[in-house]
């Protein structure tokens, strides 16, 4: 059996292998070529993850633990890195649920896609994107973590900016990428003083020295800190939450697969993977624990007021995310995967849905020749497409209600184990605990608010009148997504508890029916009173959404995202871009957006100063040196003393 | 203590010529006083034990080099610039900055008592021509050969930079 | 008497003489036939530097020369930027009017003292290979006489150059004075037990090195002269001297103070430190100002000598290798870029504000791509080269205590990808229609097809660096 | 007495007023002297420590010196009698163009 692993890294070249030959191929290939060369490379990967899983699980419970050296970094003594994959539980878990999302989305991608004339970047990116997800998930060291973190992060940038020619879509993407080298300098920091701390980056010795406690508890402390700054950016967490929102300018099965159910769960899973780091710094397991919690909440309350189809969703994956990280935070790194699983697949059908429906809308439009301008992705043009869409539709339901916590959909089980994981930790678990709950709440009242405004009544416009159907290669994926996403919770249902025994033989999962029962009773009060005031009979005409009689200006507020950008904008970007355009008449030869770019007006304000040196005059340049070599000289006569 | 006399004399010369050359406007007189410094600097080397370098620094660099700046001053008509400059901190500045190494630099000999030390023995053929003649063929003939290669890259270089580009009918 | 150091420079430099002979007595025409003579050349000394390249250390001639690790990894990495160099130049220099074979023999020549430096073991062969790059490079600079800028430039360098070297002279000679030595290894030897009478000298000495070296590598506060030069040649030439010169920069660095006075890192190291976050700071910082993709890529020059001079503080076992790596990683994305720009000039003249690079990307993809690539190299963002060239280096200054600098050298690196992508923006996202697409020149294609892949292949091969010290 | 202290002194003045020089007048000839004042000032240094050490090689080094500078000065004249044909002028501050 141990043969079969030494060819693990299969898994991570398959896609880049389909990447390969997309990249060579001639500009002549079909589309369609293009499609099912992407989708047989993940496939591929994904058969391959089934063996290694199978292998791992043949093993004994404490022999799941496989280190396959690839390549001896032989670089100088101090920093000898081996390259080599980690396969044990928790990484083939992630494998498995990155290949079998992956390949199904390259396939709907197929149908998604179709016509559009760069279609093979788009594949290329995807299946790019693939391997360097694997790669950061089977990596056995951080360092190359860290290298599979930044791919799947320029996968994305690149991704969001697919269609640049929109310029909001090229805006978004550099607002990703911003965003995001803000905790990746957090991140970096970390690795730096890992690195120093430790003296490798290989996990192996690192949870060893951790484990004999051969640290000091201060420095891991900072260590997690700033590894969780690259979580807050990666994963969208608080504050750093803003950038996944406008990352839905990308195509839909991005959304789905990068921005939905895989890249954004790298935080997690590095939460998870340094989970023996994490367990020594009790202080940030509570920090983060708490942000997890508040984030899921947040944006939860913003997803009610949002009207954006894709809008809603993103904020309901951050909140998911939230979920998540405070699972992770609090140690419960079981509980935290399940969910990362069942939601990968609920919220992957969710967009999958949401493209389709946008889809419809978009050919239906198209097709009467009507030039006005028009968003297929405004839920207020929607309306009474359960009729016309019943495959999508009913998925949609399925996706939608595991989301919302239903019994015995997935989304269930997997909410159910994290709130009972918070449970009797105490401090500040328990207010997590209670913030989750009000986010279980409002979690099936937008998802509910949603339904019912895309899929009953009467539609709201010409184009949701006219919608039709998708083809068959975009609704059988949604069918077989909502079948995941009806039984992929059961794997961890009481009695079995599969999962959790794969990745904690330690902690059998615990079922409290009390806890179940909360859980249901809140989420059913969710759905009644999101019901209460969407249903159709409720809903006068001409009203743009009977909760802003309800809740008034409050609605506004949650319809302006809480007004956070602006807050951003107002703590961060004004301050600079006046402190720039006090300090140096700043010429700004080419538009940058203000929004992210105050700190490069605050630095451009001091080149300013600087630049005017560079007069063009031979002899101030050479006053110049002579001041220095003045300078230095001064400096050993000082050092002479 | 006559030796000091001279050493001052030479000194006092070589110190005017220089400062004279950086201050008269017309360039033909500044190059003229440049010449004055090389002479003074050369019989300096004759009382270093030195007398190849001295008759290599009058006959190339007195003689040959100084020729030639006199040469290309005469042609472009270049012996004075007009025109204001925009630099109004340039001279003072220079000038503080100047004094300064000056100063940081002799405050630094001054601690070096290994600079005090008096006139170790040359014996008298090792300054000769053919002693270094006999050098630049063993030990120095490494930098010898690459002097020569950097005489004909200025030569050529000196060729393709002189050689009037427009009237060479290509 | 061991001549074998001096075998790549030898052959480069009969090469080049052997052009001059050709050029005198070719019938006037298209100069490619030097091209490809220039080219061969250049493959013949990379050949004959990959024949040295089990040998681990030769000194020979005397003591003046030295061959070692180091000195084989910059002479491939100055022999790479060369060939580059040589295929951006045919189709710019038919374009600009200025076809005239001279050009590659300097090209050659400039080389063959940059291979000199690689192997210099004595203060008198760092000056006389020092003078050897340079001249040559200030006719290049002026090679496209009489455009006025190009002249310009080529006198500012000179003049600026020629004030450095007096530095570097007087620098010797205060050492000389102090020790009797010249040879970089003795004075090693001799720092390790100074005689302490006669420090002062060494130090000030030392210091005014560190002025003229400072110059040649563009170091703040002795990089002003940079932009102005980058921007006024031609734009092989810019590229060539962004690359090449900076590489051998680095190699004289690392003759005179990582061997000639390491024994004495902790006098020198903490004016270096200044000048590397000094040089970090201005050089990304002014560059944010740029609108004109030459001097961009002077700043970007500048800024990398911070990095640069960073490596030298690092712990030399990691930083050595971490300085080869580096300039390795440079001088490909350098050279990519600047194939891209030299792609971009037309026989109508050249324009290199970033508006004239606005929108190309989404006519050509391919040369789109090859710039972001570089781009990212630059900044440093993985799996391309730059991430592994800073990382090394960042590792090593960090191994070394020097962890403030590695601070100041994040910060820079975030506010390099400002200005970086800017570029990358302007190509594929700029509005409008390009002005002018880039040329279908093969041997410009060619470069920057080879750059790119060399970009991200060297991410993978760095494994390849193991074992390698001074 | 003379010491090797007291030309080093003379040398460093030469060489101080050479730098100067180069930074205060604007006539390209006069600049490109200075330079050579400079390069002088190394020479007296090398010569000197030459004679007080008991050592040739101070003096090959100024051989050496000698011809790279004559050479640096073939090469320099070049450029400015090229840029003279262009541009008229050898004052450094008119040549500028290039800045920021």
């Amino acid at each position: 059996m141990g043969a079969l692993f030494e060819w693990s890294w299969l898994i991570i070249a398959f896609p880049l292998l389909g990447f390969l030959i997309n990249l060579i191929s001639t500009g002549q290939t079909r589309e369609r070529t293009v499609g099912v060369v992407a989708s047989m490379a993940a496939a591929a990967s994904f058969g391959m993850s089934v063996l290694v899983f199978a292998a791992l699980l043949a093993r004994p419970p404490e022999a799941r633990l496989v280190e396959v050296s690839l390549y001896r970094w032989a670089i100088v003594p101090p920093l000898t890195a081996e390259v080599g994959l980690r396969i044990d539980p928790l990484s083939t878990a992630m494998a498995l649920i990155v290949t079998l999302v992956g390949t199904l989305i390259h396939v709907y991608s197929i149908g998604y896609m179709a016509g559009d004339p760069h279609i093979r970047r788009f594949f290329m990116f995807l299946n790019l994107f693939l391997a360097s997800m694997l790669l950061l998930v089977l990596a056995d060291n951080f360092l190359v973590l860290f290298v599979g973190w930044e791919l799947v992060g320029l996968c994305s940038y690149l991704l969001i900016g697919f269609w640049f020619e929109v310029p909001y879509n090229a805006w978004a993407g550099r607002k990703a990428f911003i965003v995001n080298r803000i905790g990746d300098f957090g991140f970096t920091l970390g690795l730096l003083l890992l690195f120093w701390t430790f003296g490798t980056f290989r996990y192996g010795p690192i949870f060893e020295a951790v484990e004999h406690r051969a640290v000091e508890a201060g420095v891991v402390t900072l260590i997690t800190l700033l590894l969780f700054a690259g979580v807050t950016g990666k994963s969208a967490q608080i504050p750093l939450y803003v950038w996944l929102p406008d990352a839905m300018a990308g195509p839909t099965p991005v959304s789905a697969l990068i921005h939905a159910a895989t890249m954004v769960t790298a935080g997690v899973y590095l939460i998870a993977r340094a989970h023996p780091l994490f367990a020594m710094a009790p202080f940030v397991q509570g920090v983060v624990t708490l942000i997890g919690a508040v984030t899921a909440l947040w944006a939860a309350l913003i997803a009610v007021g949002q009207f954006d189809i894709k809008r809603v969703l993103a904020f309901s994956t951050i909140s998911q995310l939230g979920y998540m990280v405070a699972a992770a935070g609090a140690g419960a790194v079981g509980a935290a995967i399940f969910h990362l699983g069942t939601h990968a697949f609920f919220k992957a059908l969710l967009f999958l849905g949401a493209g389709s429906v946008i889809h419809a809308l978009e050919h239906a439009h198209r097709h009467p020749g009507d030039p006005s301008p028009f968003d297929p992705n405004d839920m207020r043009r929607m309306g009474g497409l359960a009729q016309r869409m019943p495959l999508t539709f009913w998925t949609y339901g399925i996706g939608a209600a595991a989301l919302a916590g239903l019994p015995p959909l997935a989304g269930f089980w997997s909410k159910d184990e994290i709130l009972i994981s918070l449970r009797g930790i105490g401090g500040w678990a328990t207010l997590a605990y209670g913030l989750l709950l009000g986010a279980a709440f409002l979690t099936a009242f937008y998802m509910t608010r949603q339904v019912g405004m895309v899929f009953a009544g009467s539609p709201r416009s010409h184009a949701a009148a006219h919608a039709h159907e998708s083809p068959a290669v975009m609704t059988v994926p949604l069918g077989i997504f909502a079948f995941f996403s009806v039984v992929a919770g059961w794997i961890n249902a009481p009695g079995l508890g599969a999962l959790s025994a794969w990745l904690e033989p330690e902690h059998p999962p615990v079922f409290h029916p009390e806890q179940a029962l909360l859980a249901t009773l809140i989420a059913l009060a969710g759905i009644g009173a999101a019901w209460a005031i969407y249903r159709p009979q409720a809903w006068p005409e001409g009203v743009e959404d009977p909760l802003r009689p309800v809740l008034r200006g409050f609605f506004t507020a949650l319809t302006r995202k809480l007004y956070v950008d602006e807050l951003y904008d107002f703590l961060f970007v004004r301050p600079f871009e006046k402190v720039a355009r006090g300090v140096a008449e700043v010429v700004e030869p080419y538009g940058i957006d203000g929004a992210v770019n105050g700190l490069a007006r605050l630095v451009q304000s001091a080149a300013g100063r600087v630049r005017r040196w560079s007069s063009g005059y031979v002899r101030q340049y050479g006053l110049s040196v002579l001041i220095g070599a003045v300078l230095l000289m001064f400096y050993i006569l000082w050092m002479l003393r | 203590m006559g030796e000091l006399i001279v050493f001052y004399l030479l000194a006092g010369i070589a110190i005017a010529t220089a400062l004279a050359m950086v201050i008269t406007r017309n360039a033909v007189h500044s190059a003229l006083f440049l010449v004055l410094n090389l002479v003074v600097v050369a019989v300096f080397y004759l009382l270093l034990g030195a007398p190849f370098v001295a008759m290599v620094q009058i006959a190339v660099y007195a003689g040959a080099v100084m020729v030639l700046f006199l040469f290309v001053i005469m042609m472009l008509g270049a012996e004075r610039v007009g025109g204001a400059t925009g630099l109004r901190w340039q001279a003072p500045l220079a000038g503080a900055m100047g004094a300064a190494l000056i100063g940081g630099a002799l405050f630094a000999f001054l601690q070096t008592p290994a600079g005090l030390a008096p006139a170790g023995s040359l014996p008298a053929p090792l300054g000769d021509p053919a002693t270094i003649g006999e050098r630049l063929l063993t030990t120095y003939v490494l930098p010898f050969e690459i002097t020569s290669i950097l005489l004909l890259i200025a030569m050529v270089g000196v060729v393709v930079l002189a050689r009037d580009s427009r009237s060479e009918g290509k | 008497m061991l001549w074998w150091p001096l075998l790549p420079t030898l052959i480069l430099t009969a090469g080049a003489l052997g052009l001059l002979l050709v050029e005198a007595f070719r019938r006037p025409g298209s100069a490619s036939g030097m091209a490809w003579g220039a080219l061969g050349i250049t493959a013949l000394t990379l050949g004959a530097v990959g024949a040295l390249v089990g040998h681990q250390e030769i000194e020979g001639l005397y003591r003046m020369v030295r061959w070692d690790p180091p000195a084989f990894w910059l002479s491939l990495t100055i022999l790479i930027g060369t060939g580059l160099a040589i295929l951006l130049s045919r189709h710019y220099l038919a374009d600009q009017g200025m076809e005239r074979g001279e050009y590659y023999v300097f090209l050659l020549l400039a080389a063959a003292g940059m291979l000199l430096m690689a192997v210099a073991a004595d203060l008198l062969i760092v000056f006389l290979a020092l003078e050897w790059l340079s001249f040559p490079l200030y006719v290049l600079a002026g090679f496209a006489r009489p455009r006025l800028e190009s002249e310009e430039a080529a006198l500012k360098y000179f003049l600026l150059g020629a004030f450095a070297s007096a530095f570097l002279v007087f620098g010797i000679a205060l050492i000389f004075a102090g020790t009797g030595l010249t040879n970089l290894s003795d004075l090693a030897a001799w720092l390790k037990h100074p005689d302490p009478g006669a420090q002062p000298l060494v130090w000030m000495g030392g210091a005014l090195l560190l002025v003229a070296l400072g110059f040649k590598v563009a170091a703040v506060p002795f990089h002003l002269w940079t932009p102005d030069v980058y921007e006024g040649a031609p734009t092989p030439v810019t590229g060539f001297m962004a690359a090449a010169t900076k590489t051998a920069a680095v190699a004289a660095l690392i003759r005179v103070f990582l061997v000639g006075l390491g024994p004495a890192v902790a006098l020198w190291s903490g004016p270096v430190a200044l000048m590397a976050a000094g040089t970090m700071l201005v050089g990304n910082g002014v560059a944010l100002m740029q609108s004109n993709f030459k001097r961009l890529m002077a700043y970007s020059s500048i800024a990398h000598a911070g990095y640069l001079l960073m490596g030298l503080l690092g712990d030399p076992a990691l930083a050595v290798p971490g300085l080869m790596f580096y300039l390795l990683a440079y001088t490909l994305a350098t050279m990519g870029a600047f194939a891209v720009a030299v792609g971009m000039v037309g026989p109508e003249g050249e324009d290199q504000s970033f508006r004239a690079y606005t929108g190309v990307a989404r006519r050509a993809p391919g040369i789109g791509t090859a710039m972001a690539l570089f781009m990212l190299s630059l900044i440093g963002v993985p799996p391309t080269a730059g991430f592994f060239a800073k990382l090394l280096l960042f590792a090593a200054a960090w191994q070394a205590g020097w962890i403030a600098l590695v601070m100041v050298g994040i910060l820079t690196t975030v506010i390099s990808a400002y200005f970086y992508l800017r570029v990358v923006v302007a190509m594929w996202m700029g509005p409008g229609e390009p002005a002018r697409l880039p040329k279908s020149d093969l041997w410009v294609r060619l470069s920057v097809a080879l750059t790119g892949v060399g970009t991200l292949l060297l991410g993978v091969l760095w494994l390849m660096f193991g074992g390698l010290s001074l | 007495m003379v010491t090797l202290t007291h030309y080093l002194a003379l040398s460093a003045i030469l060489f101080g007023i050479g730098a100067v020089g180069f930074l205060v007048r604007r006539n390209a000839l006069i600049v490109f002297m200075c330079v050579e004042l400079m390069l002088n000032a190394a020479g007296l240094a090398f010569v000197a420590a030459s004679r007080y050490r008991g050592l040739l090689e101070g003096q090959l080094t100024v051989f050496f010196v000698l011809t790279v500078a004559a050479a640096e000065v073939a090469v320099g004249l070049a450029l400015m009698v090229a840029i003279f044909r262009t541009k008229k002028t050898t004052n450094v501050d008119e040549l500028s163009s290039l800045r920021g």
